[in-house]
C-alpha cells in the first residue's frame, strides 16, 4: 500500500518474568485502514496494543506515531496525541449518566459546545434517548456501544478496539460493522477480534500474532491462504 | 436539565439565605455554634473535594488545616501582619502544603496513600512542637484582638464573626457547587469512579488528583486561617490526628460526594456531641458508634441516601 | 558517661523496644497480610491488654508472679475474643472493603478508648513486675525484668513463626492470604480464618502490652504510640511480610535509641516519620522487601 | 463522698458571709430576702473529664463540689444559692472555647472557672474576653502573668510556674548542690520551667550544666539518662502525662542503690500516683516541690483537717473511699480557693447579675492579701491585680519512710518577680 504510515512499531518487546508476551514485533499501520490483529489466546494481542496505547510500559523497541516517537509517552498523552483505546471488558462509568460518560470523552479533546457535541456523539450510536440513564443500567449491548462511542467521541486518529463484538447479538454486530466502516478513512482502526466473520468482512489488512511474534501480515485473502497461519491458528 | 439546575440553585441559595436569616432569629449560643460549624464545614468541604469527589482518602488533612492556621497565626504573632494579608497567606499555605504532599503522596494509592498522608501530618504536628520557642507548642498562642480586624471589621464581635464565617462559607459553597457542576468536576468524579478508564480518555490522573488535592488544601487552609482569626487561638492540637479524622466523620455523616453533606455532617456532629455531653460523659463512645453505624448502615451518608432515594439531581 | 557504656545502654533499651514492637507489629502485619485490613484500632488492643493486665493482677492474690502469669495467659485471650467479635459484627459485614474497614476501626478505636476510660479510669496505673532483679553494670544499673522481656518476646515470636510455618493452621492462613476464593473452594472456612487472624493479631498486641506494663503503666490513651510505631515497622518491613517486619522492628527499636542520642529527640521523631512516608512513596515494597513483579 | 461536710469553725463565720450563722441547711428562697433575686448564682466549670487531663479533672470536680457545699451551707453568695455547671472540655482547646460559649450564651453563667491545662486556658481565654465573662483559671501556667491573655482572665487561686520555680532555686542551691541537670518535657510547660529556673539558679550561685528536653510523646526514658553529666550534683525533674511514673521508675533503676546525685522533682511528676508504688523505693531521701502537702504534716494549720474532710482525702492524700485513689493534692486546692475568691469578689462588688461581671473583675483586681483561712487552706497569698496572678507559699518535702515530709517553706519574696503586664490598663 502506498498510503501514509500512521504508526510504526520496531522490535517491540515486553516480557513478564519468563513469559515473552511480545517479542520483537515490527508492525505498521497505514493511515485510514481497518487493520485486524488476530491470534490464538495468549498470543500477546492485548499486551501488544497495551504497549501501543501506553497502558503497559515498553521494555525495548520503539513506536512512532504520526512521525513522532511516542515510545516513552505516558498513556494519557498518547490519547491526546490521537490514540484511543476501548476496553475489552466494558469500562464505562457505571454510576454516572450516559451523557456524563460521553461528555468526559468529548471534553477531553476540548470541545467548544460540550452539551451539543455530547448529544451528537450519542446520537451517532443511537443512544441519545438514553442520555439521562445511569450507564450501569444500560443493556450489555448498549454498554459496549457506549464504550465505542466514547472512543469515537475523542475523534482519535487511531481507534483501537479490543474485542468490540464480544457478547453482542448478530443484529448488533451488523450495526457495529456499519459504524466502523463509517469512521474510515477519517480514522484508522486497529481491531482485536476473535469473530473471524467480522475480521474477514471488515479488515483491509490482518496481522497474525503467535507466541508474541508476528506470524504473518497481509490482506484477508493472503492470510486465509497462508499455510503457516493455517497450521498455527486457523487449522488448529 | 434546566429544571434540575433550577432546583440545585434554589436549594443552595435557600440554605444560604436561611443561614443568613438565622443570625437574626437564633439565640446567641447557636449563633456562636453556627459560626464555628460554618468554618469547620469549609474544612470538611475541602476534604470532600479530595475524598468524596476525587476518591482520595487522606488521613492527613490536619496538616493543611494546620498550615492555614499557623501560616496565618505566625505571620500575625511574629511578623505583625494584618488580618487580610495573613488570611491570604494562610490560604496559600494550605494550598502549598497540599501541593508538596501531593507531589509525593500521589505516587501511591489506596492504603499507602492514607498512611503516607497520615505520616506527613504527624511530622507536621511534631514540627509545631519542635518549634515551641516560636509556636508555644501545644499551649498555643493567642491572636491579639487588635490584629483581628479585617477591612475595618472587628472579627471578635459576635455579629461580625457570624457574617465573616458566613461569607467564607457561602463563597466556599458556591465555588464548590460551580466546581462539581463544571467539566473539571466531572473529571474529578471520573478519577474516583475509574482511574484507568479516565487515563485512557486522555486525562493525566496525577495532575487531576494533584489539582483536586491542592484545591482541597486551599479549602482546609482557608478554614484553618479563618478559625484562628475568628476565635483568636492557634494551637498544636488543631494539627493533631484527631483533626484529620473529624472532616472524614463530617463528610461520611452528611454524605460523601455531596455539596451540602459536609455542612450537614458538621452541624449534626457538633450538636450530637454537645447534647450527648449533657446526658453522658462518654462522648468518645458517641463518635465511635456514629462511625460504625454510618459505615455499616449508611455508607453514603444522609444526603447520599436521599440521592439514592429519588433526589437524583442533588449535586 | 563514656561512649561505650552509653552505647551499651542504648542498645539494651533498643532491644526491649524492638522486642515489644516486634510482637505488636507482627500482629498488625498478620492482619494486613492475610486480610488486607489496616487495623487502626490495633493500638487499642494493645492498650486493652495492658488495662486487662492491671485488673487481673489486682484481683488475683498472692505473689506478683502468680498474677502476672495469669495475666499473660488471660489478657491475650480476652483481647483476642473482643477482636474476633469485632471482626464478626463489623468487618465481615463490610466485606473487608479497605476504606470502610479503616473508618470502622477508627470507630472501634474510640469505643475501646471510652470503654477503658469509663471502666478503668483516667489514671496511669502500675503493674508489679513478676520479679525484681536489678542488674548492676559497672557504669549503671539495669532492670533484670527488661532483659526477661527480650527473652520472652523472642520465644513468643518463635512460637508465632512455628505456628505459621509448621502447622496446618499456618498453611490454611497462607492459603487464604494467597487467594481467598480458591481457599473457599478447597473447603476452608474463610470467615473463621479471618476472625482467627484478627484475633491472633490483637492477641499479639495484647501479649506485648502485658509484657511491657510492669515497665510502663496502663493508661487509656497508651495505644497511640504503639500503633504509629507498628505502622512504621510494618511499612519499612514491606507491608505484610513477617520476616521484614521482624527485621524492621529490630532496626527501628535500635535506631530509635541511638538516633535520639545524636539529634534532638523531637527532631529525630520528625525525621523518622518523614523517612517512613518517603519509603512508602519510593520503595513501597519496603526497605527489606523485594520488588514484586 | 464529695458532698459530705464539715464542721465550720466559728471564727471564720464573718468571712463566709453574715448568713452563715443562721444555719447550714440548704437555702430556701425565703432566706434570701435581702437579695434582689433568689435565683441561684450560676458558675460554669470547665472540667477535664476526658483527655489527658482526666486524672486531674476527677479531683477538681470533687474539690469544687466540696467547696460549693460549704459555700451554700453558709448561705451562698450575696444571699443567693450557688450552683456549678460542670461541662467536659475533653482537655481540648477547641472544645474548651465551645464550653465557654455554652456557659456564657446558653446557661448565662455569672463566671467560669476550673481549667487546668495551659492549652485549654489559652484557647478559651480569647472567647472569655469577647463574651465578657470572668474566667478564673486554676492552671499554674505563666500565661496569665505574662500578659498574653486579657482583662477577663485571672489566676487568683494558684501561684504560677515562674514563681514556683524561682522560689525553689535558693533552697536547691544552698541545700542540695550547685550543678543542676534539668529534665523536662520538650513543650511549653517544660520550657517555662527551664526559662524560669536557669536565671534563678544563677542568681542563687548555682548553674544548670545540662538540659534534657524529652518529647511529650515519649514512653521510655532510660536512654536519655546517660546524658546526665557525672559531675551533676542535683537532678531537677518535672514531667507530666501518663508516662511520668515510668520516668521516675527508670531514673531509679538507672542509679539503683549506688551513688547518685541529689534528686529534686516537681510533684507534677507523681500527682495522683502513690509514692509507695512498687519501683519507687529509690525516691526515699529525694525532694519534691509541693503546692500543698499531700501527707498531713505534724505542723499542719488549723484548717487542714477541715479541708481534707471536705474534699474526702485522708491523711496520706488518698480518697477516704478508696485508698488506691490518690488525689491531685498539690494542685486541687486552687479550685477550692478560686470559688471562695469568686464569693468574696461578688460580695465586694455587690454582684447582682451578669451586668455586674465587670464589677466582679474589678473587685478581684482590687484584692491584695489573702490570709490563711478555710478559704485559703493552702496558705496565705498576695494577689497582684495588675498581672492577675496570685503569689503564695511553696513547700519542699522529702520522702521519708515512703511519705512526703515537709522540710522547707519558701518565703513569699522568693517567688516575686517584676510585673510583666498591667491588665488594669487594658479595656474591658
Amino acid at each position: 500500500m502506498a498510503a501514509v504510515t500512521l504508526l510504526e512499531a520496531r522490535a517491540l518487546t515486553r516480557h513478564f518474568g519468563g513469559l515473552r508476551a511480545v517479542d520483537g514485533v515490527d508492525f505498521d499501520l497505514a493511515q485510514g485502514e481497518i487493520h485486524a490483529l488476530i491470534g490464538p489466546n495468549g498470543a500477546g494481542k492485548t499486551t501488544f496494543v497495551s504497549l501501543l496505547c501506553g497502558r503497559v510500559p515498553v521494555q525495548s523497541g520503539s513506536i512512532r506515531f504520526a512521525g513522532q516517537d511516542i515510545t516513552r509517552l505516558p498513556a494519557h498523552a498518547r490519547v491526546r496525541a490521537g490514540i484511543a483505546y476501548t476496553f475489552q471488558i466494558t469500562a464505562i462509568y457505571a454510576r454516572l449518566s450516559v451523557l456524563d460518560n460521553i461528555a468526559l470523552a468529548v471534553q477531553s479533546r476540548g470541545a467548544s459546545h460540550l452539551a451539543a457535541e455530547s448529544m451528537a456523539a450519542l446520537d451517532r450510536v443511537g443512544l441519545a434517548s438514553r442520555a439521562d440513564m445511569l450507564a450501569g443500567e444500560l443493556s450489555y449491548g448498549h454498554q459496549r456501544l457506549l464504550e465505542v462511542a466514547m472512543g469515537l467521541a475523542l475523534r482519535p486518529r487511531l481507534l483501537i478496539l479490543d474485542e468490540p463484538t464480544q457478547g453482542l447479538a448478530n443484529s448488533e454486530i451488523d450495526a457495529f460493522k456499519d459504524l466502523v466502516r463509517g469512521v474510515v478513512p477519517d480514522m484508522t482502526v486497529l481491531l482485536i477480534e476473535h469473530n473471524m466473520d467480522v475480521v474477514m468482512d471488515l479488515a483491509q489488512r490482518i496481522t497474525v500474532l503467535n507466541f508474541g511474534q508476528v506470524l504473518a501480515t497481509g490482506t484477508p485473502d493472503e492470510i486465509r491462504a497462508n499455510p503457516a497461519v493455517q497450521s498455527a491458528y486457523l487449522g488448529g | 436539565m434546566t429544571g434540575n439546575a433550577f432546583k440545585v440553585w434554589a436549594l443552595h441559595l435557600g440554605v444560604l439565605a436561611a443561614l443568613l436569616a438565622a443570625q437574626f432569629v437564633l439565640p446567641a449560643y447557636h449563633n456562636g455554634n453556627l459560626a464555628r460549624i460554618m468554618v469547620l464545614a469549609v474544612y470538611a468541604m475541602g476534604f470532600n473535594i479530595a475524598f468524596g469527589y476525587t476518591g482520595l482518602l487522606s488521613l492527613g488533612h490536619a496538616l493543611f488545616f494546620g498550615a492555614g492556621l499557623y501560616g496565618m497565626g505566625m505571620l500575625v504573632a511574629l511578623a505583625g501582619w494584618g488580618a487580610g494579608a495573613a488570611l491570604t497567606a494562610g490560604i496559600a499555605a494550605g494550598g502549598a502544603m497540599a501541593l508538596a504532599v501531593g507531589l509525593l503522596a500521589l505516587r501511591t494509592a489506596g492504603v499507602s496513600f492514607m498512611i503516607v498522608t497520615l505520616m506527613f501530618a504527624q511530622a507536621g504536628y511534631l514540627t509545631i512542637l519542635y518549634y515551641t520557642p516560636y509556636t508555644r507548642g501545644e499551649e498555643g498562642i493567642v491572636i491579639d484582638r487588635a490584629a483581628r480586624v479585617l477591612l475595618g471589621f472587628d472579627l471578635s464581635d459576635d455579629g461580625v464573626r457570624y457574617f465573616a464565617a458566613f461569607a467564607l462559607f457561602a463563597a466556599a459553597l458556591l465555588v464548590k457547587l460551580a466546581l462539581v457542576r463544571s467539566p473539571f468536576g466531572r473529571v474529578m468524579v471520573a478519577m474516583r469512579e475509574n482511574e484507568e478508564r479516565s487515563r485512557m480518555l486522555g486525562y493525566d490522573p496525577f495532575r487531576i488528583k494533584l489539582a483536586a488535592l491542592v484545591l482541597s488544601g486551599i479549602y482546609a487552609g482557608a478554614a484553618g486561617a479563618a478559625y484562628g482569626l475568628l476565635f483568636g487561638y492557634v494551637g498544636a492540637s488543631f494539627a493533631s490526628i484527631q483533626y484529620s479524622i473529624l472532616p472524614l466523620l463530617y463528610v461520611l455523616l452528611g454524605g460523601a460526594g455531596t455539596v451540602l453533606g459536609p455542612f450537614l455532617g458538621a452541624a449534626l456532629m457538633f450538636y450530637l456531641i454537645d447534647l450527648a455531653s449533657g446526658i453522658t460523659t462518654a462522648h468518645l463512645l458517641v463518635v465511635g458508634v456514629a462511625l460504625l453505624v454510618l459505615v455499616l448502615f449508611a455508607p453514603k451518608g444522609i444526603l447520599g441516601a436521599l440521592r439514592d432515594r429519588g433526589l437524583k439531581w442533588l449535586p | 558517661m563514656d561512649f561505650g557504656p552509653f552505647l551499651l545502654l542504648a542498645l539494651m533499651e533498643g532491644l526491649v523496644t524492638a522486642a515489644v514492637l516486634a510482637l505488636t507489629a507482627v500482629g498488625l502485619a498478620l492482619v494486613f497480610g492475610v486480610m488486607r485490613v489496616v487495623n487502626v484500632a490495633h493500638g487499642e488492643f494493645f492498650m486493652l491488654g495492658a488495662v486487662a493486665a492491671w485488673f487481673v493482677t489486682t484481683w488475683i492474690p498472692g505473689p506478683p508472679a502468680v498474677g502476672f502469669i495469669a495475666a499473660l495467659v488471660l489478657c491475650p485471650l480476652l483481647v483476642a475474643s473482643v477482636a474476633a467479635l469485632a471482626d464478626t459484627l463489623v468487618l465481615k459485614r463490610l466485606n473487608y472493603d479497605p476504606d470502610a474497614t479503616i473508618v470502622a476501626t477508627i470507630g472501634l478505636l474510640y469505643i475501646l478508648q471510652q470503654a477503658a476510660l469509663s471502666l478503668y479510669g483516667p489514671d496511669a496505673r502500675p503493674v508489679e513486675a513478676p520479679f525484681t532483679l536489678r542488674v548492676q553494670f559497672p557504669w549503671f544499673g539495669y532492670s533484670g525484668y527488661k532483659l526477661a522481656v527480650i527473652v520472652a518476646a523472642a520465644l513468643l515470636l518463635a512460637g508465632v513463626w512455628l505456628l505459621l510455618a509448621r502447622t496446618k493452621i499456618g498453611l490454611v492462613m497462607r492459603a487464604t492470604q494467597i487467594d481467598r476464593e480458591t481457599a473457599r473452594a478447597f473447603g476452608i472456612n474463610v470467615d473463621r480464618v479471618y476472625a482467627g487472624v484478627f484475633a491472633l493479631g490483637a492477641g499479639l498486641a495484647a501479649v506485648a502490652a502485658v509484657l511491657i506494663v510492669p515497665i510502663q503503666q496502663a493508661h487509656y490513651l497508651m495505644g497511640h504510640d504503639p500503633l504509629l510505631l507498628s505502622f512504621i515497622v510494618v511499612i519499612i518491613g514491606g507491608l505484610g511480610s513477617l520476616r521484614g517486619t521482624l527485621v524492621a522492628a529490630l532496626l527501628i527499636g535500635l535506631s530509635d535509641g541511638v538516633i535520639s542520642v545524636f539529634f534532638s529527640p523531637t527532631l529525630a521523631k520528625i525525621l523518622a516519620t518523614l523517612f517512613v512516608a518517603l519509603v512508602l512513596v519510593f520503595r513501597p515494597q519496603g526497605l527489606m522487601g523485594r520488588r514484586a513483579a | 463522698m464529695t458532698s459530705r461536710l464539715i464542721g465550720l469553725t466559728p471564727s471564720r463565720r464573718t468571712v463566709l458571709g453574715g448568713l452563715a450563722a443562721s444555719g447550714a441547711a440548704l437555702a430556701l428562697p425565703a432566706r434570701f430576702a435581702s437579695a434582689q433575686s433568689a435565683a441561684p448564682i450560676k458558675l460554669g466549670f470547665q472540667l477535664h473529664r476526658t483527655g489527658i487531663g482526666a486524672a486531674y479533672g476527677r479531683w477538681y470536680e470533687r474539690t469544687a463540689q466540696a467547696a460549693l457545699t460549704l459555700v451554700n451551707e453558709a448561705g451562698g453568695i450575696n444571699g443567693r444559692p450557688v450552683e456549678i455547671l460542670f461541662e467536659d472540655d475533653g482537655t481540648d482547646p477547641k472544645r474548651g472555647a465551645e464550653v465557654m460559649e455554652k456557659f456564657a450564651s446558653q446557661s448565662n453563667c455569672d463566671a467560669v472557672f476550673g481549667a487546668l491545662f495551659s492549652h485549654v486556658v489559652v484557647g478559651t481565654a480569647p472567647r472569655a474576653g469577647e463574651l465578657k465573662m470572668p474566667y478564673l483559671v486554676c492552671s499554674e501556667g505563666h500565661h496569665v502573668a505574662s500578659g498574653k491573655l486579657n482583662r477577663w482572665t485571672l489566676q487568683p487561686g494558684i501561684t504560677d510556674v515562674k514563681s514556683q520555680v524561682q522560689a525553689m532555686a535558693p533552697w536547691i542551691s544552698s541545700t542540695l548542690g550547685k550543678k543542676v541537670t534539668m529534665i523536662f518535657p520538650d513543650y511549653a510547660f517544660g520550657h517555662d520551667h527551664r526559662d524560669a529556673f536557669v536565671p534563678a539558679i544563677q542568681a542563687a550561685g548555682g548553674e544548670v550544666i545540662e538540659q534534657i528536653a524529652i518529647p511529650p510523646t515519649e514512653t521510655s526514658f532510660t536512654r536519655y539518662l546517660p546524658r546526665i553529666p557525672s559531675d551533676t550534683e542535683v537532678i531537677y525533674h518535672v514531667m507530666v502525662g501518663p508516662a511520668v511514673l515510668t520516668f521516675v521508675k527508670e531514673l531509679g533503676e538507672f542509679y539503683g542503690s549506688g551513688d547518685r546525685p541529689q534528686i529534686f522533682g516537681f510533684i507534677d511528676s507523681l500527682e495522683a500516683v502513690n509514692i509507695a508504688s512498687p519501683g519507687l523505693e529509690f525516691l526515699e531521701g529525694t525532694h519534691f516541690w509541693e503546692g500543698h502537702c499531700r501527707y498531713l504534716q505534724a505542723d499542719a494549720g488549723e484548717h487542714e483537717a477541715t479541708y481534707r474532710a471536705a474534699v474526702g482525702v485522708d491523711d496520706t492524700g488518698a480518697s477516704v473511699a478508696d485508698a488506691k485513689d490518690i488525689s491531685t493534692y498539690a494542685h486541687m486546692f486552687s479550685v477550692w480557693e478560686t470559688l471562695f475568691i469568686l464569693k468574696a469578689g461578688m460580695e465586694a462588688a455587690g454582684y447582682q447579675g451578669p451586668a455586674d461581671r465587670q464589677k466582679l473583675v474589678e473587685a478581684i483586681e482590687a484584692m491584695t492579701d489573702m490570709p490563711y483561712s478555710i478559704e485559703h487552706p493552702q496558705g496565705a497569698k498576695t494577689f497582684n491585680g495588675k498581672t492577675h496572678q496570685v503569689f503564695g507559699l511553696q513547700y519542699i518535702s522529702k520522702v521519708e519512710g515512703g511519705k512526703l515530709v515537709k522540710v522547707h517553706t519558701t518565703s513569699p519574696e522568693d517567688g516575686m518577680y517584676p510585673d510583666e503586664a498591667d491588665y488594669t490598663a487594658m479595656s474591658f
